[in-house]
């Protein structure tokens, strides 16, 4: 007697033919694989912070990755574990991508601890992205407290390449010691591209710092605003993209114009596993880049 | 002559708890030669008075890491004999085959791991590792396979829980593979007797009591009658006589003794009172190690070890037969307590043990004691000690030589010291 | 071996045995398939039990047993000087464990009871972490070896090991367990530590608690399910000061 | 859909013959509580006598066989730098028996996140379309709620769903796999008494459903946020995740991933997780964005009667009341929502 059920080989499927594709929302169920991936150069940033520049290794993938600012991608270290990291290269820049990782737990440990040559996995990119198309022909702040330049470098380096796009840009970043600050050795770069306004601030100088102190929102009380014509993007702890959405809002930028990234648990990326849930909304489908306005809706949110 | 010889060592290894030796020979005179266990003591009996009777099996189990279905056991026939519950065949058997498993899992622990370091001549097993890496795995699977039957039967390889008062909570599952395990255990066994075949082991005889169960149709775990090589035959409840338990100074451990200042128990004993009814298997690999009854060398308890690891799988297979074929028999019979007193003596690896408890109405323990076989052994492994310094304190005779003797002896007993001082 | 260039480094480990069963230790030995690479994995330089070497060059210090006597506290003081790392392993060393049980009685009498006129010598049971500080405690009795050379792992990589968050409770259910309170009996499950894979309800006796607690228990809720479940307030005590994990609650 | 009538001497045949082809889960009787009413799991079962049809719910859901509390996702074997990943779907054929309708709708839920949207999972698909279902209509369970969330009938997402008629199975063909199958058995037509049994049956069941509003929840919920019915019940809440283990559509997990002792290789596993564990929301560095017991507890009720309604357009929740029965606090959806409305009422 022939078997009853014909065993259903879900590789073999006719969707399964597709290329991997994650930004396409292709329909394609191989999601678990992951691109295979070099490290090419390990930069270290600060004590807990380390830039890592990845390659996918196989060419065909690699053409096809692309990204929009304010995505992320899943890091796997085969054996630690799996997590959420974003973009901080530009997306224009194509062959590989940079991730700004701080040494926390588990997978950024091991990682901190791995060699150039080392493989690693990626899957992505996820998530919602910074509307850098809508910002055009608008005046652009970008404000970063702490680890938050690591998310905000993306759009910082895409709104660089495309300076003539945009009205004035303001960079602002703080952090709470000078020996914090990340990518300090750009700092130089992107000052002198004229017409570009960046301040950093810290809330504790020491010996060697000549600049500035205090919280981040000195630094945006001294900025002349146009609030209708105004985008925002903010990246950082709750606490400080609460006080600076507060105090632009005091200012008349429309709350639907200002952009921030939340960071929940996530161990899927795709909208499976609920970690990452706020209320019920999935940062990692419907986020991590929200506007203002949709936080502020959110239950649970901040 | 003049023979001067000095041991003083502390913490004997490779031999559970703490224990140590103290020999000094001067002019070939035997100033000293001593065991004392230095363990500190742990008072169970106390700590078992006012607890629920579900709580007596799980607490003295905790008793000994190596042993803990044998405490676990014995427990439980103590208050199953308290409350006058039988409880049924199948739950026996699966007791007996949980106890199999233990017995495999520390006889194994010993030969291999404890006791082949000295006769290959080095520290620990570990080097083995790299020398003699097939030794090491065919102990290791051994040692998995009592494990596993623990694991299968008692629900977890150290202290059970599935072990219960009234039977045994549940039919097991996994008999099938165990099964297979067990007919793919020969191999070993038959490498583990070539392998204790090549081993020199130390000539020397010494006139003991043995003490064990008596078994009457099958060679003996768990309870039944208790015997003595020298005659004596006494009945389970009357375990006092046999023991005489006695505080002795330098010693958390007690002493016991029966027709001589000391006797023996364990496996040597168990095979010198009831080779009879071992496994014929077993049978042969004793006379091809040349162990014959009634031996009195104490380093021949190794032996008698190797020859209960072939019985035990032997008769695992048998048990495992019988109950994947039962009927639908309950393991577990309901429990009422009531007052009274319960003794129950079981065989663990290292010998005979008994458990003893008083009981309330409500099932709660008025009075324990429980009697370790390590406890019957130490002052005879103390007596053994001095007859071995005697007759091998003599010219040529070094310290280090010597004290590796006195080790390899105290280790033969396989002794569970923290056992012994519960 | 070497895995994304990070060379492992072998960590020098002694293990100490002080009041217990030696259970614990012997989880060492256990997990037999995967021994020679634990060993492979770490440098056993000391571990009485099993090996006749003794070093006093660890770095590595796990402390198995419950400290009762005057000399156990010199001993593990002097452990503590040598070792970066002191580990308790098990419920004895972490909480006192079964031998804690002892501390409800007058000790001159317990003595009595068992010594008769030669008493010993014996203190007030103490877990390790009373006697010199403790960097990392395995609870179980006996640990589970799973989980000890995941920690061992961790310790390798250099990198924080967390325990799980669960209760037991969880784990029974991923073993399709009927809840043993369904069959009448106490268990802690709902208010201790998971981790454990929950061998004593899947085997029959309901859990002891022998791990601690779990990360924030509700043991006001819990005591009033027993109490509503019947169960007397001398069988709840009984169950929850029979490891010592559970002294420090109200 | 096409229906036929199935003898129940037939219906024995057919069994036997997916016995003899092929895993069978079924429900199964393991027990019985302490009151003496039988306790029933689904079960894989060997002979047609050890299933229980007549069963009147169970304690787990046959969730499990298509989210296994634990599954392995892929294993890496390392060379040093690199490693090389392996992954295996299940694709073993297996039949489960008698899911009753608020089963088949959890299926139906979890086919909406889990293999529609925008990344379907493989795992899960696989499973899914290796498993044959029949179903079976039954009376309501105590507690059961499922008619107030629109789960008492099921339409699709089985192959066969059967109404008892006594003497016979009233058998409703949801498949080309499920048509193929009955063929190899004794089957007719059915006749208007059939049909007419059949709606009877129906009508009978669709009756004795106990009313609970529950249109309103996505609102009230909102409305309620800050509402003290929470922190009444998250105070007993023990946060086991017993409720989302025996949930027929909870599906949140978390990864674990550990490397062998010899560092040769490494096992990604997936764990099925509760959101009522502590840790659910903690980040590294030790932030956790719902520490206590109230916010954990709100959130498994507003992700299942809230966001999912928004997503979707349907509650999350099956009302099989398994969650409610599996508490050891008493904790339920009936008496939360309950609450709720009354205090939207005040
Ligand atoms: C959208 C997004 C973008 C991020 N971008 C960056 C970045 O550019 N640079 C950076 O350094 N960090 C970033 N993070 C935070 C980073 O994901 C965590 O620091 C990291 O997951 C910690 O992992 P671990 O294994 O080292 O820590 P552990 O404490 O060992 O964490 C164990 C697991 O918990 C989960 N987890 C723990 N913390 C977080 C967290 N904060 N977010 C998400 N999952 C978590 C992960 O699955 C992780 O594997 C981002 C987080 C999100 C959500
Ligand atoms: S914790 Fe348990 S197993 Fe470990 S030593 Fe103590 S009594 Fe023995
Ligand atoms: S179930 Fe309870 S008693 Fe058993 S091992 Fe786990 S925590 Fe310990
Ligand atoms: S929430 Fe409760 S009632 Fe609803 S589907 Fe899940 S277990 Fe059933």
């Amino acid at each position: 007697m022939t078997s009853l059920f014909r065993p259903y080989y879900i590789i073999q499927e006719s969707e399964m033919a597709q290329p991997l594709d994650y930004n396409r929302r292709s329909r394609l169920k191989h999601v678990d694989q992951v691109f295979r991936s070099e490290i090419i150069n390990i930069i270290p940033l600060t004590d807990m912070e380390k830039l890592f520049q990845l390659r996918i290794l196989d060419g065909a993938e690699r053409e096809r990755f692309s990204f929009l600012p304010g995505q992320f991608v899943m890091v796997e270290v085969p054996g630690y574990g799996e997590i959420p990291i974003s973009i901080s290269s530009s997306p224009s820049h194509k062959g590989y991508i940079e991730l700004c990782i701080r040494r926390a737990g588990v997978v950024t440990g091991i990682l901190h601890k791995t060699r150039r040559g080392a493989v690693v996995g990626l899957r992505g990119p996820f998530g919602t992205h910074f509307p850098i198309e809508r910002m055009r022909g608008n005046h652009i702040l970008l404000i970063a407290g702490g680890l938050g330049l690591a998310p905000l470098r993306a759009p910082i380096l895409n709104v660089i390449e495309n300076r003539t796009d945009f009205h004035d840009v303001h960079i602002l970043y703080g952090t709470r010691q000078p020996d914090m600050l990340l990518f300090n050795y750009q700092y130089e770069e992107w000052n002198r591209i004229s017409d570009i306004n960046l301040k950093v601030i810290v809330e504790q100088g020491d010996e060697s710092w000549t600049g500035p102190v205090g919280l981040i929102t000195d630094l945006l009380k001294k900025i002349r605003l146009e609030p209708l014509e105004t985008y925002a993007i903010i990246c950082g702890p709750p606490v400080m993209f609460k006080f600076v959405c507060a105090h632009l809002q005091r200012e008349g930028i429309p709350m639907d114009r200002m952009f921030v990234s939340l960071e929940r648990r996530m161990h899927c990326g795709m909208g499976k596993c609920c970690r990452c849930n706020i209320g019920s909304t999935y940062t990692c489908l419907s986020g991590p880049v929200f506007d203002y306005w949709t936080v502020m809706n959110l239950k649970e949110a901040i | 002559m003049k023979v001067d010889l000095n041991i003083d060592l502390h913490h004997l290894t490779r031999v559970e708890g703490h224990g140590n030796i103290h020999v000094q020979v001067k002019d070939g005179k035997i100033k000293q030669a001593r065991w004392d266990v230095v363990e500190t003591p742990r008072y169970f009996e106390v700590m078992l008075k006012g607890k629920h009777y579900t709580s007596a099996g799980i607490l003295t189990a905790r008793i000994c890491g190596i042993c803990s279905i044998g405490h676990c056991l014995a427990s439980l026939r103590a208050t199953e004999q308290a409350f006058g519950i039988n409880i049924t065949n199948k739950a026996a058997q699966l007791r007996l085959l949980a106890k199999h498993g233990e017995t495999l899992q520390s006889h194994i622990l010993h030969l291999f791991f404890l006791a082949a370091p000295d006769f290959l001549k080095v520290p620990s097993a570990i080097p083995l590792l790299d020398s003699h890496p097939d030794i090491v795995a065919a102990g290791l699977r051994l040692k998995a396979l009592g494990n596993r039957i623990c694991e299968v039967v008692g629900g977890r390889a150290t202290h059970p829980v599935s072990l219960l008062v009234g039977g045994v909570a549940r039919m097991p599952e996994g008999l099938d593979d165990l099964q297979y395990d067990l007919e793919s255990a020969q191999d070993d066994l038959a490498a583990a007797a070539e392998l204790f075949g090549t081993f020199d082991i130390p000539e020397f005889q010494r006139e003991t009591e043995f003490v064990s169960l008596k078994g009457e149709e099958e060679y003996p775990w768990i309870g039944g009658r208790l015997v003595s090589s020298d005659g004596v035959d006494k009945a389970e409840h009357e375990y006092t006589v046999m023991t005489n338990e006695e505080v002795v100074e330098n010693n958390t451990s007690k002493w016991c003794k029966l027709s001589r200042e000391s006797f023996a128990v364990g496996a040597l004993a168990r095979f010198n009172n009831n080779h009879h009814l071992l496994h014929p298997q077993a049978l042969e690999v004793a006379t091809g190690l040349g162990l014959k009854p009634v031996c009195h060398n104490p380093f021949m308890n190794n032996v008698a070890q190797l020859v209960e690891c072939v019985h035990v799988v032997h008769d695992a297979m048998r048990l495992v037969d019988a109950l994947q074929g039962s009927d639908s028999e309950p393991t577990l019979v309901p429990v009422t307590p009531k007052a009274g007193e319960g003794i129950s003596a079981v065989e663990v690896p290292r010998g005979i043990l008994y458990h003893h408890y008083r009981y309330d109405e409500k099932g709660y323990i008025t009075k324990a004691n429980c009697v370790i076989p390590t406890t019957q052994n130490n002052a005879n492994i103390h007596h053994t000690l001095r007859d071995l310094v005697a007759a091998n304190a003599r010219e040529g005779m070094t310290s280090e030589q010597l004290e590796l003797l006195c080790s390899m002896l105290v280790r033969a007993y396989d002794p569970c010291v923290s056992c012994s001082v519960h | 071996m070497k895995y994304l260039g990070i060379e492992p480094k072998r960590p020098k480990v002694g293990v100490f045995d002080f009041t217990g069963c030696e259970g614990c230790e012997l989880q060492l030995a256990n997990k037999e398939e995967t021994v020679p690479a634990f060993l492979q994995a770490i440098e056993v330089v000391d571990f009485r039990e099993i090996s006749s070497t003794s070093s006093d060059d660890y770095e590595v210090a796990l402390i198995e047993g419950a400290i009762t006597r005057d000399d156990e506290i010199r001993r593990l003081k002097e452990i503590r000087k040598h070792a970066k790392l002191l580990v308790a392993l098990g419920s004895c060393a972490c909480f006192g464990g079964v031998n804690r049980l002892k501390n409800g009685y007058d000790l001159d009498a317990v003595n009595q009871e068992v010594y008769g006129t030669e008493p010993k010598e014996t203190l007030p049971t103490q877990a390790v972490k009373e006697v010199v500080s403790v960097d990392l405690e395995i609870p179980g009795c006996p640990v589970d070896k799973a989980e000890v050379e995941r920690i061992v792992q961790h310790l390798i990589w250099d990198v924080p090991y967390q325990f799980p968050a669960y209760p037991v409770c969880f784990e029974c259910k991923q073993r399709y367990t009927t809840c043993v309170f369904e069959l009448g009996q106490l268990c802690l499950g709902p208010i201790a530590r998971g981790g454990c894979h929950a061998p004593c309800p899947a085997g029959g006796s309901g859990c002891w608690g022998c791990r601690g607690p779990a990360a924030d228990p509700n043991l006001e809720e819990f005591l009033q399910i027993a109490k509503d479940r019947g169960f007397k307030k001398r069988e709840i005590k009984e169950r929850l000061s029979f490891y010592g994990g559970f002294e420090d609650m109200p | 859909m096409l229906f036929k009538v199935l003898g129940k001497k037939e219906f024995t045949t057919f069994i036997e013959l997916l016995l003899n082809d092929t895993e069978v889960i079924a429900p199964k009787q393991v027990g019985v509580d302490t009151s003496g009413k039988p306790l029933h799991q689904y079960l894989p079962v060997q002979a047609f006598t050890e299933i229980d049809l007549s069963y009147e719910t169970t304690e787990y859901s046959a969730k499990t066989y298509f989210l296994p509390f634990r599954e392995n996702l892929s294993t890496c074997s390392f060379l040093d730098m690199v490693w090389d990943r392996q992954i295996k779907y299940r694709v073993q054929p297996r039949a489960i028996i008698g899911l009753h309708a608020c089963d088949i709708n959890a299926l139906l839920k979890l086919d909406k996140v889990l293999a529609g949207d925008r990344f379907p999972s493989p795992y899960y698909i696989s499973r899914r379309k290796n498993t044959f279902i029949v179903g079976i209509d039954h009376d309501p369970c105590e507690g059961g709620f499922c008619q107030a969330v629109g789960a008492d009938v099921v339409t699709h997402g089985f192959d066969l769903y059967l109404t008892d008629l006594e003497d016979r199975y009233f058998v409703a063909i949801n498949s080309e796999r499920g048509f193929n199958v009955l063929q190899r058995v004794k089957t007719r037509e059915p006749t208007a008494r059939d049909n007419n049994d059949y709606l009877d049956v129906r009508r009978r069941i669709a009756g004795q459903f106990k009313p609970l509003e529950v249109h309103n929840l996505p609102n009230l919920m909102d409305i309620e946020f800050e509402s003290k019915v929470w922190k009444k019940w998250a105070d007993k809440c023990l946060s086991c995740g017993s409720c989302a283990m025996v949930c027929p559509t909870c599906y949140c997990y978390g990864i674990e991933e550990r490397v062998s002792m010899d560092n040769a290789e490494s096992a990604k596993v997936k764990q099925l997780y509760s959101c009522q564990f502590l840790d659910f929301a903690m980040v590294a560095g030790g932030h956790n964005f719902r520490p206590d017991r109230e916010t954990r507890l709100k959130y498994r009720y507003y992700h299942q009667h809230r966001g999912f309604v928004e997503a979707y357009e349907e509650p999350l929740c099956v009302g099989c009341y398994r969650c409610g029965r599996v508490c050891l606090a008493g904790i339920n959806p009936t008496d939360i929502i309950g609450d709720l409305q009354t205090e939207y009422q005040e």
